[in-house]
């Protein structure tokens, strides 16, 4: 559990003060940061940019989860990881290359692959739930768990020149519950065997991964510092509920789901698609019409066979 | 009856079905619904003789977005919706890499 | 000079790998790649991903330039430098990031300002140019000495919650002369003195101007892998050269001037603008009604004087 | 004369000179030009008092672009062009930091 800290030191308000200075972030948004809990699932193309962005922006705790080795060819677009690295884990590479930019933050290493029997125990002790990993199937596990749990996940993904981003099960004021759409919203049904083509890993152009990474942190640090995921638990301070206006509105503007697609090739390249939003029958986050089929915390399903010939699966 | 000119788009892999093609200039009948239009691209446009990566079971298969006008099918009436002069229809298939 | 290479090794293929795959890169455009020569002017906020992700991608030479020194107050945008560098130049802190990565890039360091006086001489030494300084008296200047030296510039830039980014006389079919506008013609005439507020740095947000650099890496590796710069100078090989089909369609589609703009919290983040294009009585890049304003290598101007109280004014 | 819907929105700083507004939704008479709209912005709705950041000799101030639906305003007429119903007018401010 983390130590609830009442002021910056003056390193901090140093290290910090070009966003301090913002009325978006403020003390009260910096303090925010500092007693926020951030896992980053999958320390890859995505989660790199990620990590870096969130650990030099001052999440106080920053969790990253990995089950890889770093590998030669992961270098062109995983940019926490050095030729020293090869063959040691994603996470404590990632770990030495951040401590040694920001030491203030206290980072978890949780090398392992996230699978339902563990998915709702580590997310539980995290505030905000970064998505960046590479597989389907993992996708809907991270969302069912986050709901259960009630955290909110920026999902993002890439490949060869494109990349999609939502932000899941995020407090809003416009949607019963208080909640946005789960990851099942946007994607009812997951894609049927046959449409899964297997191809090894699909080829994906590092800055495009990238720039969905950094976007990741960006929508991070903006739920985070405007006091949105206040109420999922009490705030971590006295000198923080108090901080005064700026950015303390919390969870209320009433914004309509929407997926930011980019397209690198496209002439116009980043589109904001406006989305459907919760479904009440939800599986996961609604109230489907056979209570049976309600995912619980027993009966996260079984995602290892779901989308087709394994954990190579490209789809279309 | 005229005929309206729409642009279709196809992204997340899906271009490769129809040619590596990412936009198409097409026009069509007035009043002719999206659901019409996803039989006429299987028809006409696609390449890829493997219907079941677009359209399983009648309609879009899971995993492909709809998007008319960059707002989802499903806020205009999925199907039904009936083609006016110039909308965009964009079809996005899930990406999952990272 | 550049040695022509001719093919990739067997690690430059495994360390490529998921990029080479890529239709729009290909063996072509790797090879592309590994035979330019960038310079990045700046290495802070934007030069930090900016260099990060040309690097991890390949490209042959990487010159970093800038006269600053790492301070404290940067590291919470500028991922390349760690506690360690603070107070060492911060190109001898990013080489030495980057080199643990890829070391098959050549680094070449310029520890020095851009001035009227060094740039022509600096810029004639590269294929491509990215603009990531933080001054706009300094944007002119790029500009200007590019469009003498032929080069193409991404530009970009970034402040508090929104950024930019343009490309500066890139090769196109679609304006006369084959190249696209300069700074100038997207910027005619800079602001007066009485519009800049002298406030010292002003507040950025790091993932902002993060996005903004990997998206100026991603326009360069666009840019070089499509053959386009190829016009500029002789192919650096005979492979190249003869490389086939994919990415070597050449400076040749017709592309209207676009400006990206980001404003980070829009509902709708992203918009690319529609510019005018080049301006036919360009000082820098057209043909002036009055000859003796057209800028030459004799005549590039003094900026040091031109936008008011000093280094650290801040453009509202 | 009726009255059109128009949207007016500030970025890079211009903001700040219009009570930290991003986005204006307006009313102005039907063939109201943009020119005149400046005129307007700077009477009616400007809070700072320094007109010279948003104006200066009759005209938007240099190292202000004018966005006409998002495409620059001297591709359409620049203070010439007039206003048509639901355009919505951009006005942003050269950014310079890095
Ligand atoms: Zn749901
Ligand atoms: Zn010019």
């Amino acid at each position: 559990t983390p130590t609830a800290t009442p002021e910056l030191s003056a390193e901090e308000y140093l290290r910090y003060g070009r966003q301090l200075i913002m009325p978006q972030i403020g003390l009260p948004g910096q303090l925010r940061l500092k007693n926020t809990r951030v896992l980053i699932i999958g320390i890859g193309g995505l989660g790199c940019p990620a990590a870096s962005y969130l650990s030099s922006a001052g999440v106080g705790t920053l969790g990253l989860l990995d089950h890889d080795l770093v590998e030669l060819s992961n270098l062109h677009r995983q940019i926490l990881h050095t030729l020293a690295y090869i063959g040691r884990p994603k996470v404590l590479s990632a770990i030495d290359r951040l401590r040694a930019a920001n030491p203030n933050v206290t980072y978890i290493p949780h090398i392992t692959a996230l699978d339902k029997e563990n998915a709702l125990e580590i997310i539980q002790n995290y505030d905000l739930v970064l998505d960046c990993t590479d597989h389907p199937r993992v996708r809907y596990l991270v969302s069912d768990a986050a709901v259960i749990a009630g955290k909110t996940v920026v999902s993002a993904s890439a490949l060869k020149t494109e990349g999609q981003l939502v932000v899941v099960n995020k407090p809003t004021s416009s949607e019963e519950g208080g909640r946005g759409p789960c990851y099942r919203c946007y994607w009812p049904r997951p894609p049927p065997t046959e449409s899964v083509v297997s191809c090894g890993e699909g080829g994906v152009l590092g800055p495009v991964v990238g720039v969905m990474g950094v976007l990741q942190a960006l929508e991070a640090v903006k739920i985070i510092s405007s006091g949105a995921l206040e109420g999922q638990r009490a705030p971590a301070s006295a000198n923080e509920a108090a901080a005064g206006s700026p950015g303390t509105e919390g969870p209320s503007k009433p914004e309509p789901a929407s997926m930011l697609f980019f397209s690198s090739y496209s002439p116009t390249p980043f589109k904001t698609l406006r989305m459907k939003g919760r479904r009440a029958d939800c599986i996961s986050c609604g109230t489907p019409s056979d209570p049976a089929l309600k995912i619980t915390a027993s009966t996260i399903p079984d995602y290892d066979n779901f989308c087709g010939p394994g954990p190579d699966a490209v789809l279309l | 009856m005229a005929n309206i000119p729409i642009t279709v788009e196809f992204s997340g892999g899906l271009e490769l079905l129809f040619a590596s093609e990412r936009s198409l200039s097409l026009e069509v009948a007035e009043g002719t619904t999206v659901g019409e239009l996803v039989n006429i691209l299987v028809d006409k446009h696609m390449v890829d003789t493997r219907t079941e990566l677009f359209v399983v079971d009648g309609t879009v298969r899971p995993g492909i977005l709809v998007l008319i006008n960059d707002a989802d099918w499903e806020l205009e009436g999925e199907e039904s919706y009936v083609l006016e002069k110039k909308d965009t229809i964009l079809f996005v298939s899930t990406l999952h890499g990272g």
